[in-house]
């Protein structure tokens, strides 16, 4: 099959990849790039856990084609801490044990990161209501809402 | 004898496999990404099996489940007459593939049309909002398209391209029915045109889903009205979605409002009419009962949100 | 077996254990660098996939797999043709009793299908889009059959039959004709008669529920290879890596000694990963291709073909005195098994009225087959069903008599001593006290508005022991690999190195933990059942008791003294005895290991016995809108009995998390079907799991009745949260509403039609 | 002699028999006995898998446990878990 060939930028490396039309840019980071930190929990963008930013905007990468990647940035969660020294969300969510199983962390952390640079001081409500696209079937919620809202005060005052 | 056998199985499995290059080659997907709207119009006439690409939301999920098998996905997005939000003599324009997080964020528009918003704020997750688009949520033609209501309310008109041609066409005469849209072949929407709101007007979306968030609507009602200095309405538009094969302008709840203050009464009434209106049917999301009951009641809630909006105007 | 009680534990003060460290799993879980089951790709690998039943119940005629064995690019095609047929006997498979006979064609359909999504051929090609299109050339004839998805239609004599030689166990004499129905049940004591006569109020119900999946957000997924040998590797996402071993080895026909199998981080498993869908498909492809294949379910496969509990029927009669006290309590369950018999009745039954003391008690239970898929585990499986109904008629007899429900509760609360409805008398639990707790909390006072209602029910569940094995390596600087058999699926890697860390005296950072693959531990039954903590947490302790010794026996021989004379305290041996001050650390005795003897590891090899119930009450308040029937969660309180907490966060995140699958089994999740037995909702989109909006912050309590079998008092908590929600949020609603609501979910057109049909 | 309690199930594939006395010092004893003293009870046990319950206390595959000579002793079937 005829591939497209695609240059990109994740997490401000430049990359090159080959791909199928009909291949996503969740299967592109997974397959094609190994970096299976954005996960498949649905591909349909009702879970959340491929979550990554396109361009600066929150996007589920099951729902992006590969090739609409040509000339994009994409940050995923690999990107997230710089160097040895994690993100203030990523430090709150160990804190905080907003974690069980772990598979739809990655997917939460970027979401959440995309509403803290938007709104640095969300309500419990909006902290909700951005993250409804991202399931959690292991911890109820709760002790994600609360490591979001600290992490945010942290950031507030950083 | 063995040999011979296994040198027609070989044939034989070769010729399919052949045959199957052939296959594979006609099942290859094309990606295109025309600058101009002209050239689009030109890839979509041209080509069997050509799907218009916005935001994805939908056509990703189709093409995973199998239920379509697109020759060519055109990629509108790079067209720049597509994106954006412009605001000129005739009022509101809105590019066809803008992303719902991008208008949700332009704060005048906003102010001018906040039931317009509504509606297509509650386009699926944040994630969904990145990506969703008005043409998008408009031409997958679903019964229950969040955005088309309040659209319809507000009377809102596409613009439509095709091939060496353009016209303009309200929102409501676009979806003929489940999946089915009145554009031709070659044709696809532009942008949006909504008028500057009147004074002492406003509008209004809500929508019945189980949860608070993620589902498909219900029910969904959008309402746009008028009031004069006195407070008595004298323009309505009542969109209905998620209760017939397609969305619904509902000129008889209009006519319920119009003429009266809004009052409880045409409240009633209105919810009657909406509930009248509906010819839902009985899915995995809701009963036939249900829907009209709960249509009517959305239509009173959202009329009364309209009216406060119309009220501080 | 095991004695591993603590004298005076109570008394010990801990240094680590009920502190709340970061987890030692935790960065590579917010980093995305934590390898789940679809995360790995290796050399040569081959993509494997399902082909399924698109009926619900058809007898296969015919299956052709040539074209697609010719398709360029496909290395293998199998079906059940590729797997020994079984016979129907139930073996023991690690500490489980299967029926391989069940099993074999749950994995693979053989004479019938007997469920839409049922597997009946797979292929492995060098890609998915090859392997997919491998699938369309399969050929299968079906001859389409009537089928069945209620329980109670099931149950009638001319229900379409699913097996043919299902007879019904626990009846004599054995039944004269074959059904649906695969086992009855029966517990109890006293005289029911004599009881009821002996009641002032008297309430009888018929409850629905739905089935319901675990909605873990990771799919299966699994990694196989097969050398030209035998030798074979199996990577794959379960809660339990020797339970795979043993069933796949039994259904391939291997020796356990040849497969290795490896658990990935498991993204979610609540009982729905005990068992094996694509483990044995992916060996028998990997053999027959000799390469390794890799196959992950689709969201829409699983919720098709993978667990879920069952869906059931079930009637509730209790008879009580007007003061409150109980007189006589009886219950008849049917619960759907799907496919294949083996539903959750039995510990339905056993846990139903198992938080009171009961003097005339009867419960009845029907394991039923139906053309749907074969239930899995969930979170105590069984109990949340029939305590969902036994709760409501609790609550309404409690409303009859006028009296609070958390005083009718404690009035004939189940405690040390009393007889459980399935015979044996209770040890020390703690019922009581999460029903003071619950009095006592602010949330029990808070007024309610128009249309909103509170709802109390409290949850039973058993918890387990079982085979476990653990080591502990002590490293030459004197840090310790920890090595646990049972996979983490929700922070046990914490609790395990907390107790490790405790006993030995050293800082937590000293202890790396680890999940061993089948080859680097001794078996282990799997992570369920509530058990990680109690099981894997009592043997890590005896292993780090092991190694106390030999540490101590290491220092005797340094200090020329017997190793009565040491002991072994905050991470040291000390010379023991007025004056003495010698003392040597672990790290010190550790460098010198290599002179004093070789190198130190501690083991343990046990079946950990003397798990402990741990009973829980659930606060909520609820709002309805009454033109709409929409229910809101307002307030929500989790009170439960953890025996002792040993990382208080996971304790209460595994309540907090209880609680909300349990708001989604209430009000809106449920499988819905046309006609034709095909699922209708296979999706996050339709299948309505709780999102973030829809639920508060849930608060917690934890009790602490110490379990005294266990040497940090540990019971269990994973599965007990889930068992009171349905009941407490079915009594809010009712009283916000007016309206008794007996079947689940709650979702808005039922609520609405309930509320409407009042008026 | 250690007093066994059989109700529901166990009761009526007993035949009715809901409590006796056996002399058994441990379960591996107990279940020899059991399928001496009540056979039609015994393939059930085993194919099963229940469960000895001394005291309270559940014994899941435990041939080995002692039962003490006032023990009270239930059978329960396995209990699994999610």
């Amino acid at each position: 099959m005829a591939k497209q060939h695609v240059t990109t930028t994740v997490n401000g490396d430049q990359v090159e990849f080959l791909c199928t039309t009909e291949q996503t840019l969740l299967d592109v980071l997974r397959d094609e790039l190994y970096l299976t930190g954005s996960k498949e929990g649905c591909a349909s963008g009702d879970c959340g856990a491929c979550s990554v930013m396109l361009d600066g905007r929150l996007v589920c990468a099951c729902l992006v084609l590969g090739a609409e990647a040509e000339g994009r940035k994409v940050e995923t969660i690999e990107g997230m801490a710089k160097g040895d020294v994690l993100h203030p969300l990523q430090q709150k969510f160990l804190e905080h044990a907003a974690l069980q199983c772990g598979i739809c962390t990655p997917g939460v952390l970027i979401a959440a990161k995309a509403l803290l640079e938007k709104k640095p001081d969300p309500t419990e409500t909006e902290v909700r209501y951005w993250l409804a696209g991202n399931l959690c079937r292991c911890t109820g919620y709760d002790k994600i809402v609360r490591a979001v809202m600290d992490a945010a005060a942290v950031m507030r005052t950083a | 004898m063995r040999s011979a056998i296994r040198r027609m199985e070989q044939s034989a499995i070769s010729r399919h496999n052949a045959q199957i290059d052939q296959e594979e080659k006609a099942l290859e997907m094309d990606y295109r990404t025309p600058g101009t709207a002209s050239e689009a119009a030109a890839l979509l006439a041209a080509n069997d099996g050509a799907f218009v690409l916005a935001g994805g939301t939908d056509l990703l999920v189709k093409l995973r489940a199998g239920f379509v098998a697109p020759r060519i996905v055109v990629d509108l997005k790079q067209i720049p007459r597509l994106r954006g939000i412009e605001h000129d003599a005739r009022g509101w324009r809105i590019g066809a593939a803008t992303a719902c997080a991008e208008i949700g964020e332009h704060a005048a528009f906003l102010a001018a049309w906040p039931g317009v918003v509504e509606g297509l704020q509650l386009i699926g997750s944040t994630q969904i909002q990145g990506r969703a688009t008005l043409g998008g949520n408009l031409c997958n033609a679903s019964p229950a398209a969040d955005s088309v209501p309040a659209l319809i309310a507000a009377g809102a008109v596409c613009e439509v391209a095709g091939e060496g041609s353009e016209r303009e066409v309200p929102v409501e005469c676009i979806i003929t029915g489940p999946g089915r849209t009145s554009l031709a072949r070659g044709e696809f929407i532009m942008g949006f045109r909504l008028p500057d709101p009147q004074p002492r007007s406003g509008d209004a979306y809500l929508r019945f889903i189980p949860r608070t968030e993620m589902d498909i609507a219900v029910v969904g009602v959008g309402v746009a009205l008028v009031l004069d200095a006195q407070g008595l309405c004298t323009h309505a538009r009542v969109g209905l979605g998620a209760v017939a094969p397609t969305p619904l302008l509902v000129a008889e709840a209009a006519k319920a409002l119009i003429g009266t203050r809004v009052d409880d009464a045409a409240l009633k009434a209105l919810a009657a009419a909406a509930s009248a209106a509906c010819k839902p049917i009985d899915d995995k999301r809701g009963t036939i009962a249900y829907r009209i009951k709960v249509a009517g009641v959305l239509a009173r809630r959202s009329a009364k949100n309209a009216l406060d909006r119309a009220t501080k105007k | 077996m095991n004695d591993m009680t603590t004298p005076g534990l109570a008394n010990k003060e801990m240094k680590i254990v009920g502190t709340r460290p970061l987890r030692p799993d935790g960065v590579d879980k917010v980093t995305g660098r934590a390898k789940f089951g679809a995360d790995i790709h290796v050399p040569n690998m081959l993509i494997g996939r399902v082909l399924r039943s698109p009926h619900a119940h058809a007898r296969i005629q015919s299956i052709d797999t040539s074209k697609a064995q010719a398709l360029r690019g496909v290395k293998a095609v199998i079906t059940c043709a590729d797997f020994g047929d079984l016979p129907s006997e139930f073996i023991p498979a690690g500490e489980m009793m299967v029926n391989f006979r069940d099993m074999t064609r749950n994995v693979m359909a053989r004479e019938k299908v007997l469920y839409e999504g049922h597997p009946v051929a797979a292929v492995a090609a060098v890609s998915e889009a090859i392997a997919a299109q491998a699938l369309q050339l399969i050929e299968v004839q079906y001859e389409v059959l009537p089928h069945v998805m209620d329980v109670a239609k099931a149950m009638e004599p001319d229900a379409p039959l699913l097996h043919e030689d299902m007879y019904t166990i626990g009846v004599e004499p054995k039944p004269a004709k074959p059904s649906n129905i695969a086992k009855r049940v029966e517990f109890g004591f006293g005289n029911l008669e004599d009881g009821f006569a002996k009641a002032d109020v008297i309430v009888e119900r018929e409850f629905a529920t739905q089935p319901v999946h675990q909605g873990y957000i990771e799919p299966h997924a699994c990694l196989a290879s097969v050398s030209e040998d035998g030798q074979s590797e199996l990577w794959c996402t379960t809660q339990g890596q020797f339970i795979v071993r043993a069933f796949c080895a039994k259904l391939l026909g291997m020796e356990v000694s040849k497969l290795r199998v490896t658990a990935s981080e498991i993204g979610g498993g609540f009982g729905g990963k005990t068992v094996v869908y694509l483990e044995p498909l992916a060996l028998a492809l990997s053999r027959k291709a000799c390469q390794p294949v890799k196959m992950v379910m689709s969201r829409i496969e699983v919720f098709r073909a993978t667990g879920p509990t069952s869906g059931a029927k079930i009637w509730v009669k209790v008879g009580a005195t007007k003061d409150g006290r109980i007189t006589a309590a009886d219950a008849l369950l049917k619960y759907q098994a799907g496919a294949f018999q083996g539903s959750p009745v039995q510990p339905g039954a056993m846990c139903a009225f198992a938080p009171y003391d009961l003097e005339n008690v009867r419960i009845i239970g029907f394991d039923v087959v139906v053309n749907r898929p074969k239930v899995a585990a969930y979170r105590a499986p069984g109990g949340p069903i029939s305590e969902f109904a036994v709760e409501s008629v609790m609550d309404e007899i409690a409303l009859k008599i006028g009296m609070d429900p958390v005083e009718f509760r404690l009035k004939n609360a189940a405690k040390e001593g009393t007889r459980a409805p399935y015979g044996p008398k209770l040890g020390p639990i703690g019922l009581v006290q999460t029903l003071e707790a619950a009095r006592a909390h602010p949330h029990y006072q808070v007024p309610l508005k128009k249309n909103q209602g509170r709802g109390v029910a409290s949850g039973f569940w058993f918890n387990i022991g079982g085979e476990t094995c653990a080591s502990l390596n002590v490293g030459e600087d004197g840090s310790i690999a920890l090595v646990a058999g049972t996979p983490d699926i929700g922070g046990s890697r914490a609790s395990l190195s907390m107790m490790a860390a405790e006993e030995l005296g050293i800082p937590l950072e000293r202890v790396r933990p680890i999940i061993g693959d089948t080859s680097s531990l001794g078996f282990n039954f799997l992570t369920g059942g509530s058990r990680v903590t109690f099981s894997s947490g009592m043997a890590v302790v005896e292993a780090a008791r092991d190694i106390i010794r030999q540490l101590r026996t290491r220092a005797a021989k340094l200090w020329e003294v017997s190793a009565e004379e040491v002991e072994w305290a905050d991470g040291h041996a000390r010379l023991l005895g007025e004056g003495n001050t010698k003392s040597l650390s672990l790290a010190e005795l550790a460098k010198t290991a290599g002179k004093t003897g070789g190198p130190i590891i501690g083991n343990a090899a046990i079946n950990a016995t003397g798990a402990g119930p741990s009973l829980a009450t659930h606060v909520v308040d609820v709002e309805v809108d009454p033109e709409t029937g929409k229910v809101t969660i307002l307030r929500y309180t989790a009170i439960q009995d953890a025996g002792r907490a040993i990382h208080p966060s996971y304790v209460e995140g595994q309540m907090q998390g209880g609680a909300v699958q349990g708001i989604g089994w209430a009000l809106n999740e449920e499988y819905i079907y046309d006609d034709k037995g095909r699922l209708q909702n296979a999706g996050f989109l339709d299948y309505r799991i709780p999102v973030c909006s829809d639920v508060p912050m849930i608060d917690t309590v934890i009790v602490e009745v110490p379990n005294p079998r266990h040497p940090y008092g540990v019971r269990g908590v994973g599965e007990t949260p889930i068992v009171p929600p349905m009941g407490a949020i079915a009594n809010a609603v009712s009283h916000a509403t007016g309206v008794r609501f007996t079947e689940l979910p709650m979702s808005p057109p039922r609520v609405l039609e309930a509320i409407d049909s009042k008026h | 002699m250690a007093h066994l309690v059989l109700s529901g199930t166990l009761k009526q594939l007993a035949g009715g028999t809901s409590e006796l006395d056996i002399d058994a010092r441990d379960v591996r004893q107990l279940l020899r006995q059991l399928g001496e003293r009540l056979p039609a009870l015994a393939p059930h046990l085993a194919q099963e898998g229940y469960a000895v319950v001394i005291d309270g206390e559940i014994f899941p595959d435990a041939w080995l446990q002692p039962i003490g000579p006032d023990s009270e002793v239930h059978l329960v079937p396995p209990i699994g878990g999610g």
